[in-house]
């Protein structure tokens, strides 16, 4: 939301309309709220199908929502700054299939991997030159580059790989974590939610990305390179969807430029769905970590109790509804008392 | 205006009361207008006067009180209806829709119609024209507002409501950006309005322009309704005592200092377009008063100097070394500090809360590891809310709550955190009632004591005339005089800022 | 994903004649959930399944990819089914995924699109080489072999396009005259169909043929030249269509002739197969027998190129005007 | 300001400069697809035969007449994904009425599959507005639950042709004079919704909504309902799309619209409509369709690698948005050098 040169930021109501919230509502997290859900879907799961509390459960739901969830940690960052990146699905897929041709090709694995997140930081440089150096619409050219990485990896890889991968590695599609039921995606993303936790929340950095989500102007003027913190976050984003890209090349020991296809939408959602405002300078990583397990944790039983995959959209997108309905739910309310205030006998002014 | 008593008043007002969950906006919100009449709001920041505008507005509704239009009680369900009951208002930060043409943006909703309820455009620009011509201004009414100079947006806003020909015409500080002769022509237009018995409201922290144009006065304090008296029954000094509620010492508190060595040297620091050719210098121990007519260009060199904008050429010296440009860190490392033109905007964050704000420039300073300490956040906080008289009821409230001169203070305590050795200062009290007003002039004499070099950009004479140890104007972005505190007055100034060039350069 | 389940009463563990086991539990995962195709396959496979007095589970996701299948295959693994029949999205992203169920003692079965994991039976619809062969020889025999000739196929990554595409353009070796001039690919998606078909139309202009190698694009290329005339005047149209799709065009000579084998009977096939391997009645050594009821005996065939164990549904039906109304799939 | 005597009324160059800016951008796009048609008709001449012009117009007419609907909702400042999924249940919606009503009216048809898009408009329009959440977020979630209902709805079961009435596929691919039906309505719709958003009250209350909502709401617009209304139409539109989508291709099943959404986003943005609102014409959207599938055709036409496609396609729509924010950012400051002008002492 930076083009716009007289207009306050859209999440602002100060002035125009009453804007303020009663106290309770500040106590009223949206946090809280998500883990009232887990604890419902789990009790849910474990009521409809036997084997769903199970470390089978457990390991699967991590294993098929690791590369989203790690994926929706540099989303969440740039969706603080007031931006969005709807190309990581794409670059998913592109990184895995340059990951794949070169070792096809006969390049070793290791060189592959590096490749394609070499790959991952130049899309990603792209996106921040668009964005961040021109200034354009994150959202009109995160759509360009959708189309872009998708085909770049339709031209790289027509056919999908037929050479195998080397099993040591593709067990991460298979094993979870020796002595655990954690799969190697899913520990990973621990990994990463606790570094982007302590940045976004404890650091001058994270300090900068909210103070930019929240006035652009107002940041720059105290000392902070917006437009720097905004490339970087993109071409952070690039390496990490790469990385998210290697990781599910090695899971389904194979790569196809079609990897990951529509998975974009599947990530705004888990962020979206974790309470981060769309509008930028509000958000949780805990947030984000509790909509991602929630999301998982839902797909697991639905499909264990042979809910169609339609029923599962609906819920999917219900949930997604609730996340910006229920924290609103006080205004409503406050507005509507506000409404019924002034329907009391309305005297029109009669000139004398 | 005793015969007014006699009139019945065309709006009444009577113990409004509006609070916006903890904030008390408005205790006793009460106004009585005649027909004919020019009547001032007066009253501190935050004393309520914007909340009682937005209520006459139909943007708030009250909690309390009544409303009354000729006479009969009437409840305003949003502004449509304030403006059918003829009641048009020019609010106090601009309100223009920058995409839409400035005709559009005077009109809008009101567009005069064709053939097929179709909007005539021709018919509206004619129409626009004509406020315009009223007002002595050429604005193209085709043009987009995007774009328009602060200034300009103000007069936009002034056509919109007088294009209304409204029965009520309030004005909430619509001169703050306005130059003289602006001013002086809206004061006319307020003549011929009241002649054709309309009332207005005007609200100004600007007292001169008060007793020039206004027979009423009504003063407001902590929401409350303090007094309303004829105009000529009141001294200044009256006034700000019903305000502040205490004598006000001197509003221009000055001791003599003798300059250091110098702390900033600009050197022909030229900006395609705005400004060209700019240089002077700024010692340690002096305030250098940057004057000039709004659109002048001093915000620019201010934003240049401090790395906001790229200069197209020339060079500045932070103690003799060359800033690096176009990079605001290269200048607050070199001891830079810029308060902004615009708090609400440049200056602040407007919802994250006063400690954070505070802390907003100093970051890195306050951590450790890389990790923020709050408690370090929090203290330094507490320490410059002290320094500078805040007023707050808790640290993490959002600055959005304070009054405008309190929100100034958060602004200027987050750059005084720093110990900057030169502060640039852009209308340091723009909207800022007296009572602060002295004291933010206190402060700043306070730091140049203390051997800080001080660069103030004002609109305000008076402030440049009781501040400043040097006054440099500017003429369409190029420097027209350089005077020293013998040499500046009233005169010396509005000359140069006319571009009429001043003795020594003619 | 998706499910529907269909159950018989009695489901005692004991043996029958054919000496498959009651009360299995086979898992039938579709490249989707909605692919009228394997929609009917399903059915067939349940069908299988009720007279042998097992269960089938249908299960997929929504869209057609690899990953939407994955959570179904689990779902399987979880609720320790007896076999799992799967139409791939993909060649070998699966394979990591079924090997954890082949490894709790889940046999695996493919269908309609192969897969390139070890240890599974194929049930092939009809032998690849065939399909790709017969389809060029019904577009030669009704273009007079000679002329430009293109194919609109799936999706580019479509196992079973491409390897009955490479049949094709071995056959087309014996038509000197017929020339490939241009594959395009429209994701099995109407309207990516009709726009690569358009261009396919206005960069050739004197195409003669088409071939459609599967029932959405036949479909849409059949709706398009039967809108225009004037194209279908000069261009030929070909492929694997569903009869039920395709009747309006037969008749109205949009299309002379196209072939399918039956969708559901391929469900069916995969269904006994499925219970006699998990069953230990058939193994997936070549030669092993199993009956398929209806369908009568079946033997496996030997690994032969990139394709593993497989058997083979028959050959194709060839239907046109004489034949169509006789097939309601 | 005193002597504004001596400066000359600047007005009339700067108009020129104010128009300039409108026309440029439609300009702008008409260049580049003439520019990309006659390349690809030099690659291969025929791409230039009425036939495949025709096949322009009728495969640009969806998206284009999604993209009138969606320019109304983002320049109030938001958006509407909903629209793909919109097209998939409406479509479907009136396969299956004319499936199992044989005989069902033509004409009801329509109205029905704009009925349908009507509700779901609405029930968009009424969330984000009384409940005022983004509405990015609830036509998110709206594109996910109407794909569900849809899916449910179809369960592998396909509209087939036999079942469409024949004067109803008619729509989809007869000409008049040449000019495909489909290219005909939506040049219609372009220009009613185009003239009612340039001189009607209301619509330009849209623009100013999106232009600043705090002045909007300050200025007495009922932005509520006027957001409400684009929601609506957007809707309206997308379900006679879907009804179109089924004249088109005469058979549906559970992929229709699948990716619209971005689709027509990308075709509003290279039509030169603000993402952020405030400005951008009907117009211009439509223009920026035609653009996205004369780029695909050529391509195809081109005997270009089926593989290029999605990678030209990506490429320049970033070329078309880069161009478009160049163009508006010269005539930006072309006005502030004039502004000022008349600011003198
Ligand atoms: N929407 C709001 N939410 C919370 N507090 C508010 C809001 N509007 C005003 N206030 C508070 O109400 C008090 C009165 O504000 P108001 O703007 O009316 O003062 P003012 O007299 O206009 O000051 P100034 O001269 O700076 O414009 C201030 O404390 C202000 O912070
Ligand atoms: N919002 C704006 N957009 C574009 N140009 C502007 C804007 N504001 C000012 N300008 C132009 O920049 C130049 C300087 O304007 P500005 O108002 O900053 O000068 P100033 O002397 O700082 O006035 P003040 O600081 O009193 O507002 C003028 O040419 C003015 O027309
Ligand atoms: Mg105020
Ligand atoms: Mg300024």
């Amino acid at each position: 939301m930076s083009n716009t040169a007289t207009v306050p930021p859209p999440a602002k109501t100060y002035g125009g309309v009453d804007s303020t919230q009663p106290a309770w509502r500040r106590l009223v997290r949206w946090e809280v709220a998500l883990i009232v859900v887990l604890i419902g879907v789990l009790a849910f799961g474990s009521a409809e199908s036997s084997t769903f509390i199970s470390s089978s459960t457990f390991f699967f739901t991590g294993l098929n929502m690791g590369e989203i969830a790690i994926m929706a940690l540099p989303l969440l960052l740039i969706v603080m700054v007031g931006e969005i990146d709807l190309s990581v699905a794409s670059m998913l897929g592109l990184s895995g299939t340059v990951m794949g041709y070169l070792f096809q090709h006969g390049s070793s694995i290791w060189l592959a991997m590096a490749a394609a997140l070499l790959v991952g930081a130049v899309g990603g440089a792209l996106n921040g030159i668009l964005i961040a150096g021109l200034g354009l619409p994150s959202i009109a050219v995160t759509i360009g580059t959708l189309t872009l990485f998708r085909g770049a990896a339709e031209i790289i890889l027509p056919n999908p790989t037929t050479k195998l991968l080397p099993t040591s590695l593709t067990k991460i599609g298979i094993a979870p974590i020796q002595g655990t039921q954690l799969a190697y995606s899913a520990g990973i993303f621990i990994v990463l939610a606790v570094v982007c936790g302590v940045v976004l929340h404890a650091t001058p950095l994270g300090r900068s990305l909210v103070a930019i989500g929240l006035q652009p102007e107002a940041a720059q003027f105290s000392g902070i390179r917006v437009n720097r913190i905004k490339f970087g976050l993109y071409v952070l984003s690039g390496i990490v969807c790469a990385f998210a890209g290697v990781l599910f090349t090695l899971k389904n020991s194979s790569a196809s430029y079609g990897a990951g296809t529509g998975l974009e939408l599947t990530v705004v959602a888990v962020v979206l769905f974790g309470g981060v405002s769309i509008f930028g300078g509000r958000g949780t990583v805990a947030g984000v970590v509790l909509s991602v397990i929630i999301v998982g944790a839902l797909q697991q039983a639905l499909t264990q109790m042979h809910v169609q995959a339609e029923i599962q959209n609906i819920v999917t997108g219900s949930l997604l509804l609730l996340s910006v309905i229920v924290p609103n739910g006080g205004d409503v309310l406050h507005r509507l008392r506000a409404r019924l205030r002034v329907r009391d006998p309305q005297v029109r002014p009669t000139s004398a | 205006m005793n015969e007014g008593e006699l009139i019945r008043p065309l709006l009444v007002l009577d113990g409004a009361t509006k609070s916006f969950g903890a904030v008390k906006a408005l205790v006793n919100g009460s106004v009585i207008l005649y027909p004919g009449e020019a009547h001032a709001l007066l009253g501190e920041n935050g004393a309520g006067k914007s909340t009682l505008v937005k209520i006459l507005a139909g943007v708030h509704q009250p909690d309390g009180g009544e409303l009354r239009v000729d006479g009969d009680r009437v409840v305003f369900s949003g502004p449509a209806a304030s403006r059918g009951a003829g009641v048009s208002i020019i609010y106090q930060e601009p309100t223009l829709f920058p995409d839409l043409t400035v005709a559009e943006n005077i009109f809008m909703g009101r567009q005069p119609l064709g053939r097929g309820r179709a909007i005539d455009r021709r018919a509206m620009n004619a129409a626009a024209a004509k406020v315009f011509a009223r007002l002595g201004v050429l604005l193209d009414p085709d043009r987009q507002a995007r774009g328009l100079s602060v200034a300009d947006q103000q007069i936009v806003e002034i056509a919109k409501a007088l294009s209304l020909d409204a029965k009520v015409l309030v004005m909430d500080e619509p001169t703050a950006a306005l130059t003289n002769v602006e001013v002086a022509r809206l004061f006319e237009v307020m003549r011929t309005l009241r002649d054709q018995g309309a009332a207005v409201l005007f609200i100004s922290h600007r007292l001169e322009e008060v007793f020039k144009s206004c027979q009423r006065v009504t003063v407001m304090r902590d929401g409350a309704f303090v007094r309303t008296a004829p105009i000529e029954d009141l001294t200044i000094d009256d006034i700000i005592r019903s305000m502040v509620g205490r004598d006000l010492e001197s509003l221009f508190p000055k001791t003599a200092t003798a300059p250091g060595d110098v702390v900033l040297e600009v050197d022909n620091l030229t900006r395609e377009k705005v400004f060209y050719d700019i240089s002077f210098s700024v010692c340690r121990g002096e305030i250098v008063a940057l004057a000039g007519l709004v659109g002048a260009g001093r915000s620019e060199v201010a934003r240049a100097i401090f790395g906001i904008d790229r200069r197209t050429s020339g060079s500045v010296r932070i103690n003799g070394d060359l800033l690096s440009n176009g990079s605001p860190q290269a200048a607050m490392a070199a001891g830079l500090a810029l308060v902004p033109e615009d708090r609400r905007q440049q200056g602040l964050v407007m919802e994250l809360g006063i400690d954070q704000n505070v802390a907003l420039a100093s970051m890195r300073r306050l951590s450790r590891f890389g990790i923020i300490r709050r408690s370090r956040e929090r203290t330094l906080a507490t320490t410059w809310g002290k320094r500078l008289q805040l007023k707050f009821a808790r640290l993490s409230n959002p600055v959005s709550t304070l009054s405008g001169g309190n929100q100034q203070k958060v602004v200027l305590g987050k750059w005084l955190a720093r110990g900057p050795s030169l502060l640039i200062i852009d209308e340091p009290t723009r909207g800022i009632d007296v009572g602060t007003k002295a004291e933010v002039h206190r402060i700043l004499d306070g730091l140049v004591a203390e051997g800080m070099a001080i660069l103030m950009i004002s609109s305000e004479l008076p402030e440049v005339l009781g501040m400043a140890d040097r006054v440099l104007v500017l003429h369409e972005g190029r420097m027209t005089a350089q005077l020293s505190r013998a040499e500046a007055d009233e005169d010396s100034i509005m000359r140069a800022a006319a571009g009429l060039g001043s003795e020594e350069a003619a | 994903s998706s499910s529907s389940t269909s159950t018989t009463t009695n489901n005692t563990g004991s043996a029958t004649a054919t000496g498959v086991k009651k009360g299995l539990t086979v898992y039938y995962i579709p490249k989707d959930t909605q692919n009228p195709y394997e929609v009917l396959a399903d059915k067939g496979g349940q069908a299988a399944l009720q007279e042998l007095g097992g269960k089938v589970v249908v299960s997929s996701g929504t869209a057609d990819t690899a990953a939407a299948q994955i959570p179904s295959i689990q779902a399987a693994i979880q609720a320790k089914a007896d076999a799992i029949v799967v139409a791939g999205n993909d060649p070998s992203a699966l394979c990591p995924s079924l090997s954890q169920a082949q490894a709790a003692g889940i046999k695996v079965v493919s269908f309609d699109s192969d897969i390139t994991c070890p240890n599974h039976l194929f049930i092939n619809q009809a032998d690849t080489k065939t399909i790709g062969t017969s389809e060029v020889d019904l577009l030669a025999k009704q273009i007079g072999s000679k002329g430009q000739i293109a194919i609109l196929s799936a999706a580019a990554s479509a196992t079973n396009q491409n390897a009955w595409i490479k049949y094709m353009k071995v056959q087309l070796k014996k038509y000197p005259n017929m020339k490939l001039v241009s594959t395009v690919y429209g994701n099995d998606d109407p309207a990516t169909s009709l726009t690569v078909l358009q261009g396919l139309l206005s960069a050739y202009p004197n195409l003669k043929g088409i071939i459609s190698p599967t029932t959405v694009g036949i479909s849409t290329a059949a709706q398009y030249l039967s809108t225009h005339k004037d194209v279908a005047k000069r261009v030929t149209l070909t492929g694997l269509g569903l009869p039920s799709q395709m009747r309006k065009y037969i008749k109205d000579g949009t299309v002379k002739a196209f072939e399918l084998w039956n969708p559901s009977d391929l469900g069916y096939l995969a269904g006994y197969a499925a219970a006699s391997l998990a069953s230990g009645s058939a193994s997936l050594q070549t030669g092993s027998k199993f009956t398929a009821g209806k369908l009568k005996q079946y033997t496996v065939i030997g690994p032969s190129g990139t394709t593993g164990p497989s058997v083979v549904l028959g050959p194709p039906t060839v239907f046109d005007k004489s034949n169509i109304d006789k097939f309601k799939f | 300001m005193s002597t504004t005597i001596e400066t000359p009324p600047a007005s009339q160059p700067r108009f020129a400069a104010g128009g300039a800016l409108l026309r440029a951008r439609e300009l702008g796009i008409g260049l580049v697809i003439v520019i990309v048609f006659v390349v690809a008709t030099l690659k291969n001449h025929a791409f230039a035969n009425s036939h495949s012009v025709q096949q322009l117009l009728t495969g640009a007419a969806l998206v284009a007449l999604l993209g009138v609907g969606e320019t109304l909702v983002i320049v109030t400042r938001n958006v509407d994904l909903s629209v793909g999924s919109v097209v998939g249940l409406s479509a479907y919606m009136v396969g299956t009425t004319f499936k199992h009503h044989p005989g069902f009216p033509v004409l009801l048809g329509f109205g029905l599959g704009i009925a349908i898009g009507a509700l779901i408009g609405a029930i968009n329009g009424l969330v984000v507005t009384a409940l005022r959440v983004p509405s990015l977020v609830v036509t998110l979630a709206a594109l996910y639950i109407i794909r569900g209902i849809d899916g449910v709805i179809v369960n592998g079961v396909t509209i087939d042709p036999g079942s469409v009435p024949k004067t109803f596929q008619e729509v989809g691919f007869q000409t008049i004079l040449g000019v495909p039906w489909l290219a005909i309505i939506v040049a219609v719709v372009v220009a009613v919704v185009g003239y009612a958003m340039r001189s009607f009250r209301a619509a330009r209350e849209l623009y100013a909504i999106g232009s600043n909502p705090e002045a909007a709401a300050l200025a007495g617009i009922p932005t509520e309902r006027r957001v409400f209304t684009a929601f609506l139409v957007s809707g309206s539109l997308a379900g006679l799309a879907g009804a179109l989508f089924l004249a088109l291709h005469a058979q549906v099943d559970v992929t229709a619209g699948t990716g619209y959404e971005f689709l027509v986003v990308a075709a509003v943005v290279v039509g030169g409509v603000a993402i952020f609102g405030g400005s951008g014409t009907v117009l211009g959207a439509a223009l920026g369709a035609l653009l996205l599938n004369t780029i695909n055709q050529a391509l195809v036409s081109s005997k270009v690698s089926a593989f290029w496609n999605d990678a030209i396609a990506g490429a320049l729509l970033l070329a078309a948005i880069a161009f478009d924010r160049w163009l508006s950012q010269r005539v930006a400051r072309s006005l502030q050098s004039a502004e000022g002008a008349h600011r003198d002492v």
